[in-house]
This record gives structure tokens, C-alpha cells and sequence, in this order.
């Protein structure tokens, strides 16, 4: 059940996962970048992690509430690229129950918002790099009839794989970018704090 | 981590808390949004201009709010742009009818809080917005594969020639286009000989050894293109000028800024000033007005930048009208 | 030892030639004398103001050379006292038939160089001179042992106000009361985070602990009175202000000054200025002029002081009078 | 004999000593002071150096130039204070040669004119803590019949005694004396260099 106490779940253990992982992402964006994914995505999610779920009957209320959370809170490239994505993710949910094929609709339709506000592409070394092929595991495992709980497993490992990646990768957009040949060889934090989301929903969403 | 402040998590609270307490004469401060703002609401039909970013280049762009230059300020984290709300809130707070222009460096973060919130200011309050965006630092090369030039040191000189324009009574049309203008002939180029310390990070960005500069760098404490032995300062105002010359023909008369970033004093950015003008004016430049200090700065770091902005008799015109803001002040 | 110099031995000079280059439409440069004057020789009748003393303080006092404050400014090397054949091309240069007055920092250096420039003064030109000696810092105790109170901050407010009295046509013996009266009623403290490092010894003055500040420094970058552990900008602004407070009853309005080191950027800057003016508000004494910022420096010293100087109506007359100089505009 | 080349000599000793002894000059005063102490001889020495003994027949002239440098070129404390000692020394010599006596009478009149400029006694941690035990011992040592070289190694000795004497001083005069407990520990910059000022005395002057 993908309900809104469900949707409370992932985002308290997301919001946990990224207190425990605030100094790695700083300590990421300290090498390519200025230091302070961890302290932004911290601040964000402790203010979504913050909201009553009592007030939103519906997971896409809930979910529209901490795109809007994360939009007014974090700032940054962070801020509008994760609200985007949970603003779009909650456009799939209707109902008090969201299905498991509107949450892989969802996480798409989450990554279509993120690429047309960033307008990055595979292989920029951004969030994308591990977003991209979470989806896609995601929807091809919903498709071929896996639980959700199955799907997201996939997902999160194409994401951790997808993470991985982009350490030899050259950064093609974000501040990682200015630092051209040099920003090889170093994990992109928006791509580690993906990976941290989608392992967040592998293990609370079923 | 060695700063001056009561809690890390804190630091632009505290911190405008310090800038209200200091110039009630000329701003007050929207401590919930973290806004800036002139004593006075804008006059009627006035072009508002408003800028904003990451805090910690202080005194850009908080210290730049005041007659003739910005009407507001808006703040974000340390080197992280506002979110869209806080903007939204700038926005409506200083129109007066006439519109509103976004002063908005180019970074991939500035340039999404903006446009979001340019789109609800569209939506909820029908206040006609237009953003120039500042893209003028030469380090960033291969604009193609990356997220473009960042918005450096000409994002000062833009905040006073425009924040005149508006003063003066030009229509929000013209005042972008003299914003365009000054993005179209000014480039800025830095390097740091020490990295700054983001207060909630703890540590240095950074780390470089004695006899070693970053060259190339921004204004967010990030690492530059390259980094290289560190030389005199002629060699450093050479490294400096240089790629700004190879990007654009500057002879003729321009606008100079050699600016301190935040950690370098007054005594050694001098010496880096006499190389720059020297080696400008046997390149055919002549600088008619210039800025030597801290304008832009990243935090502690120390470092300085060069920023070259062509001057026609408008743009001078502009330049040398009043300004009562904290961080510059002339005629008023 | 990083800097953005050509040459360690030569720093005063090639600093000087920049200060030269950015201002010369308000200052000129003797540099055999390593004087600064303003541009236009001074009024007939009017009284000069000149001050000088070691290099490294800048803007101090180079930068506070033009209308309304100093006349000439005397630059030794970094952080040694300006020689009495400097201070002579000086006085000489600026006398205008209604004397000069020197404003001297305590320091052992200046005093004994000023002295002997005064004697040549009057032995070879007949020029009148006469010497205010700053000494405001507080945490010099028991000056019955020591060389006296070191002049610090204060210096500033009394340039300004010492400049506004001459421009305005006041003789020798009155502007030399009013900066009696400026020492008499103003006091400082500072404190540092970081030494500095003066370029011909080519290392950091005195090292500091992740952890520990210096309190009750001068700005020589000499080490402090005492050395204790670093806590928040609240408690720093406490130790800074209760000294002061303890030294002399400063209730009733006052002009204080917030004042940078060098190497401590702004945003710190205004949260210790939140602090001071809390704490010294919660005391009775009431802010009525402020300065923020870089002011009187040690090189790339972090660190900051407050200074308190009491308001009476014709203090603050002279503070709002114009002035006009690359380190305090205003009014001009 | 203390003709206008011996005292040459002894200034060009002098020069050669304070550079090298520039660094633990300015480390000494890095400690209790600003840092400068080196820089400032060794600049006024340069110059007092480059002075041509040519143009000086007496010794009076040569010495009383290499005062009046010293003034103009050093600046600081030091500039005025050995800059005096050496206008003092001066008045004290006649014709083309400086008697032992006249020599020694000197010392003592330099060591006036620095008290007179800088109002210390001895017990201030200062230049006089050598300066005046080398005036006293060389005085005896004339009066008691000495050569001008035995007189002036005593007085040397004399000097380095003093110089060592101001470790454990507390300051109260100078930058140092801001130091207050703190200066405890650490030699006295300025006496430091007059212990130089009077060994090279001793190994050039006969
Ligand atoms: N155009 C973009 N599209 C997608 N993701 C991006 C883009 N630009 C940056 N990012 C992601 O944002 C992350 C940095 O976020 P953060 O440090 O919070 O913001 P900022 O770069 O503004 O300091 C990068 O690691 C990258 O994954
Ligand atoms: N009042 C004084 N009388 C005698 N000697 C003094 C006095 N003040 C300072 N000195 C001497 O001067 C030395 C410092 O000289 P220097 O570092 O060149 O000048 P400054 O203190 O101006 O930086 C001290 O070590 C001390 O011996
Ligand atoms: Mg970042
Ligand atoms: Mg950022
Ligand atoms: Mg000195
Ligand atoms: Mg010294």
C-alpha cells in the first residue's frame, strides 16, 4: 500500500538517510563543488520530514507538500530539482492509494520534470546519472509484473550503479562543470543523494 | 574552522540581524524571507531592481541595496541561491508598477529560483518581471559542455549602472537593455591563494600548498580550472588580464575593478592594481573610472579578481550618478 | 608567506604607486617621501591635518587623504613608524599658513619620529605644528609600566572628525582641542583569530590554535595580552565591549565603530555588530553613528574591535560633514 | 687609531653582522614585537654602509652621517634610538682621530641621548640593558688604563651579559611592554643588536 502513511515512511527514512550522509554529499560537493549539497538536502528534508502527514489525507497532497517544502526551503540547484521531482511524482498519485504502476509513472514523470528544469542529460554527471536508470528499472520491472517492493529493489540498484558511474564521468552542467578534466574521478553528490532516495523507497514502499 | 559567529547553522540570520541594527538609516530587512530592502518603498513608477544569490560575497548584494543602486536584496545560504518564495516575496515587496528586473548571476541553481519565481510572480500577482543574467567570468571555457559562464565581478558594476538607469526613470525595456549591454562588454577573471571555509561545512573547500594558486576560480569557494605556481603579482595581473583581453577587444575606454575576495587586504590588491593598469594601457585600454577592494568576495578567501566593462558616454553617464548604498557610496 | 606582492622588500613601495593609479582624481603621491596629499594644495589659511605611521593598516590613513579628513598621509615600511625626513616633506608640504597638526598612534616609533620631525619643523620651516597622540586601546593596563596605551580604532573617527574641523576653517588650537577631546572620550579592544604575516619576515608573526584567539591585540599583528579559547560572537562582542565599559562610563549616545582586522569578512563582521550594539544598548549607551567594516587593519589578520567614542552635537555635526576619500565617503 | 677608516670599518662590520643576524632579529621580535626589528637594521645599516668614508675627513662627520641616516631610512623605534647614539657619538670626537677616551666619553653620551629619546631605564627590557653595562665597563676600563681594544671587549662582554640578562625581564618599554608577563622569556630585539653594535667595536677599533 503506497498509502500516505506509506509516503510519511520513505520520506522520514529519506530525510534520516540524508542526516547520516549530510557530511559525505558536503564532503562530495567540497571536490567538485562548494561544499554544501549535504548542508542543503539536511535543512530540506528536515522540513519535509517536519510535516504532519495528519494533514493530507492523500499521498499526492503529501507529496505536493514536500515538493513545495523542498522548493521553498533549500534553494540552490538542489532545491528546485528535488521539489520538481516530488511535484511531478505527486501528479501520478490519485486516490488514497497509490498504485505500483502510477508510482513508476510517477517517478518518470518526476525525472521528466527534473531533466526540463535542469536540462541535463545522461552522462552530465548529475542526479540524472542515477535517476534515469532507477526509472527505468522501475517501470520495466512493474511492467514485466514485479511488486513494487521488487521494482524499487531494481531501481535502487540501477541507482547505486548509475551513482557509481559517474565517478570517472566529466561534469557537463552544475558548478561541477567549471572544473572541466578535473572534475573526473569524484562521486556526484546529487547522483549519491538519488541513489539514497530510491534506496530509501526500496526499503519503506511495498 | 575559525570564524566569528554564534552558531554555523546561523550565520545570514545572524548576520542581517548586524546589517538592520547597522543601516536603519537606508534598508530594513524581511527577516522571514531574508530580504533586503530600501528604508523607503520604491517610488511610483519606478523600475525595481533586485538581485540576490548564495550569501557570503559581502558586500554584493545586501551592501548594494540604497539609492541608486539595488531596491532589494534577496539572501540565500551560504553560497546557495534563494529559493524561489524568498524572491517571490522581493519581487512584489518593490514593485511600484514599473516592473521588476532580476539581477541573476549564471549559476544553475540562481537561474532556477529565479525563473520559478518569475513564473509565480507572473501567476499570482501579474508583476512584469525581466531577468538579465550575468555570465562573465573567461575561466569557464567550452560554454557548450558546461553550464555556461558563471556570473562573477561585472555583476557589481551591472547592479550600479543599472540601478541608475532606474533612478533615472528609464522603462524596464530600457533598463534591461542597458543591463544586456554591460553583460555584452564586461568579462571578470579570479584566482585564490587560499580556499574559503563554508561555516556548515567545517572545513576548508580546498586545500593549497604554499607556492600554489588556483587560477580560474569563481565566487563560491570552488576550485578553479587550473591550479599553478603562484607568481608576483605582475604575473598574476598577467594571468588575469590576459584571457579577459583574448575574449573580447577592450580598447578604448572601460570601467575596471580589481576586487579583493574577501581575505586579501587593501595593500597587496594596490600593487595587483598598478599591473593591471599597466598592462591594460599598453594593451590600447584606458580606464577612465575603477573599483579597488572588496566588492564580490568568497567568505575568508584570499584571492583577487579583474573585471573589464567597456565605458561609452551612457554607461559613464550612469557610473556617476548618486549612490548612498552601504557598500558604495558617492555624490549622496 | 602567499601574497599578491612582486617583491617582499618593495611592497610600500609598489602598493603606493597602485594607490597612485586607482585615485588620482582625489590624491597625488610624493614617492621619495612615500607621502600621499591630496590632489589640490591645501586651502590657504586652513588648517592641515596629517597623520602617518607604518604600512599594513590600510585604508588607514592613505585612504582617508582627501576633503574632509587628512591632507597628507605619511607611509613607513610595514608596521615601522614613518622617519622625521618623511614626516618633515609632510608638514611642509601641506602647511598652508595655519599650522599642522599631526595625529600620532602611541607607539614608542611613531612618537619619537614625529617628535623629531616637529623640532626640523620648527627649526628649518617655522611651520606651527602641533601633535595629537591617539591612545585608546584598553587592553593596555597598568601604562605605568608600559609604553602607554597603544592608539588603535579611535584613530579613524578622530581623522574624520579632526578633517571635518579643519575644512571648516577652525584654527590650530581648536582642532587640536577637538581631538583632545575625541582621545579623551574614546576607547578600543581587539582581538584576533589569525596572525598576519609582515612580507620582509616572510612567516606568520605568532601561531594560533584551531580553537584559541588572541584578545587584547594591537595592529602590529603582536601577539595579544592574553590568549583563551575562541567562543561565540557573543562572547567575543563581550570582551571586547566590557573592557571598554569598564574604562570609561560611556552612557548617552555614542559613535562606534565595528571594525575588521583585514582577513574577517563582512558577514562575520555584522553579526559581532549585532552582539556589540545589543550588549551595549542593554548598558545604556545609545548608537547613533556606526562604521562596519575593514577600517584599520593588521595585513590579512582575522579578527576584529570595537571602538566607542562619546557624541555631543558638535562631534556629530563634524561626523555628518562631508568627506571625500577612497576609504570614508560620504556627503561628496 | 680611531680615524675616519676605523670607524668605517667598524660600520661596515657592523652592516655585515646585522645582516647576518637579520632573520633571529626579526624572530626575536616576532615574538614580543612586530616582527620588524631585522628588517629595520638591516635596512639602515645598508645605507649607513653605502655611505662613501670619502667624503668624510673626521670621524665626527663620518658618524654623524651614519646618525643621520640611520634616522631617515629605518624609522620604528630603532631608526631614532641608534640613529641618536650615533649623532651623540659624534659630538664627541675631535680632529681626524678619536682619542680611547673621547671614544668612551662618546658611548656615554650616545647612551645619554638614547635615555633622553626613549625614557627607558635599565630593567625595561630594552637596548640600554646592554647599551649601558658596555658604556659603564669600557669607561672603567679607560680610566683604569686599557687600551681602546682591551677596553672595548670588555665592554663587549658586558654588552652580551646584558643582552642575555633581558631574558626573563618583563618589558616596559616598547611594544613589547603590551605583552606585560608575556614578554618574560624571550631576549630584547634592540639589545640584541647593540651586543652586535659593540662586539664589532671590539674586533675593528684599536
Ligand atoms: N542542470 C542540472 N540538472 C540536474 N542536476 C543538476 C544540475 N545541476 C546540478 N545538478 C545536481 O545538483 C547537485 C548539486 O546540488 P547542490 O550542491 O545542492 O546545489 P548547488 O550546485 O547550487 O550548490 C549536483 O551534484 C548535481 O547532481
Ligand atoms: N623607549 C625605548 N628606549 C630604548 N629602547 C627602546 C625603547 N622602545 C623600544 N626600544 C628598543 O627597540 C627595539 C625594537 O626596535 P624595532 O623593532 O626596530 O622598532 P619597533 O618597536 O618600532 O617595531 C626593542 O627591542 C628595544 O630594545
Ligand atoms: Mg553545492
Ligand atoms: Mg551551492
Ligand atoms: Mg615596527
Ligand atoms: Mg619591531
Amino acid at each position: 500500500m503506497t498509502d500516505t502513511a506509506a509516503v510519511a515512511t520513505w520520506l522520514a527514512d529519506f530525510a534520516a538517510l540524508v542526516h547520516e550522509n549530510a557530511n559525505l554529499l558536503t564532503d562530495l560537493d567540497r571536490q567538485i563543488g562548494d561544499a554544501d549539497h549535504g548542508s542543503n538536502m539536511e535543512r530540506g528534508m528536515t522540513a519535509v520530514a517536519a510535516l504532519d502527514p495528519g494533514q493530507y489525507p492523500e499521498p499526492a497532497a503529501l507529496l505536493k507538500a514536500a515538493g513545495m517544502t523542498l522548493v521553498s526551503t533549500v534553494g540552490g540547484a538542489s532545491g528546485p530539482l528535488f521539489g520538481t521531482f516530488f511535484l511531478r511524482l505527486a501528479t501520478a498519485a490519485t486516490g488514497p492509494d497509490m498504485s505500483p504502476a502510477e508510482f513508476a509513472a510517477g517517478l518518470e514523470a518526476g525525472l521528466a520534470g527534473v531533466v526540463a528544469r535542469g536540462k541535463a542529460s545522461e552522462g552530465d554527471k548529475t542526479m540524472i546519472d542515477s535517476l534515469a536508470p532507477a526509472v527505468r528499472a522501475c517501470q520495466e520491472a512493474i511492467a514485466g509484473g514485479d511488486s513494487l517492493a521488487d521494482a524499487l529493489h531494481k531501481a535502487a540498484e540501477a541507482a547505486a550503479a548509475g551513482r557509481d558511474a559517474t565517478v570517472p564521468l566529466i561534469a557537463r552542467k552544475g558548478r561541477a562543470s567549471y572544473l572541466g578534466e578535473r572534475s573526473r574521478g569524484v562521486q556526484d553528490p546529487g547522483a549519491t543523494s538519488v541513489a539514497l532516495l530510491i534506496e530509501s523507497a526500496a526499503r519503506t514502499l511495498h | 574552522m575559525k570564524k566569528l559567529i554564534n552558531d554555523a547553522g546561523a550565520v545570514v540570520r545572524d548576520s542581517l540581524l548586524g546589517v538592520e541594527a547597522a543601516h536603519a538609516d537606508r534598508v530594513r530587512v524581511d527577516h522571514e524571507h531574508r530580504v533586503i530592502l530600501r528604508r523607503e518603498p520604491t517610488r511610483q513608477g519606478k523600475v525595481a531592481v533586485i538581485s540576490g544569490g548564495g550569501s557570503g560575497h559581502e558586500p554584493l548584494h545586501g551592501g548594494f541595496v540604497g539609492i541608486g543602486m539595488l531596491d532589494a536584496a534577496v539572501c540565500g545560504e551560504v553560497f546557495t541561491s534563494p529559493t524561489p518564495d524568498q524572491i517571490m516575496a522581493a519581487t512584489t515587496a518593490v514593485d511600484a508598477g514599473a516592473g521588476v528586473l532580476h539581477v541573476v548571476k549564471n549559476y544553475t541553481g540562481d537561474i532556477m529560483n529565479f525563473e520559478m519565481a518569475a513564473e509565480l510572480a507572473d501567476a499570482e500577482s501579474g508583476v512584469r518581471v525581466a531577468a538579465v543574467v550575468v555570465d562573465d567570468d573567461v575561466a569557464v571555457q567550452d560554454s557548450l559542455y558546461t553550464a555556461g559562464r558563471r556570473g562573477v565581478g561585472l555583476t557589481v558594476l551591472l547592479e550600479k549602472i543599472v540601478g541608475a538607469a532606474a533612478e533615472e526613470g528609464r522603462d524596464l525595456d530600457s533598463c534591461l537593455k542597458v543591463a544586456q549591454q554591460v553583460v555584452a562588454t564586461g568579462r571578470s577573471m579570479g584566482m585564490a591563494l587560499t580556499s574559503c571555509t563554508v561555516p556548515a561545512a567545517g572545513k576548508p573547500t580546498f586545500d593549497l600548498g604554499e607556492g600554489e594558486m588556483e587560477l580560474g576560480i569563481g565566487i563560491h569557494g570552488e576550485p578553479g580550472r587550473e591550479r599553478l605556481p603562484l607568481g608576483s603579482a605582475k604575473e598574476v595581473a598577467a594571468q588575469l588580464v590576459e584571457p579577459i583581453l583574448a575574449d573580447l577587444d577592450f580598447a578604448g575606454d572601460a570601467i575596471v575593478m580589481v576586487n579583493a575576495m574577501g581575505g586579501t587586504p587593501l595593500i597587496e590588491l594596490y600593487i595587483v592594481y598598478a599591473e593591471v593598469k599597466a598592462l591594460l594601457e599598453s594593451r590600447g585600454v584606458t580606464i577612465v573610472r575603477n573599483l579597488v577592494g572588496n566588492y564580490i568576495t568568497s567568505l575568508e578567501m584570499a584571492g583577487c579578481s579583474v573585471t573589464v566593462l567597456k565605458a561609452d558616454d551612457d554607461l559613464l553617464k550612469l557610473w556617476d550618478a548618486p549612490v548612498n548604498t552601504p557598500g558604495l557610496r558617492w555624490g549622496a
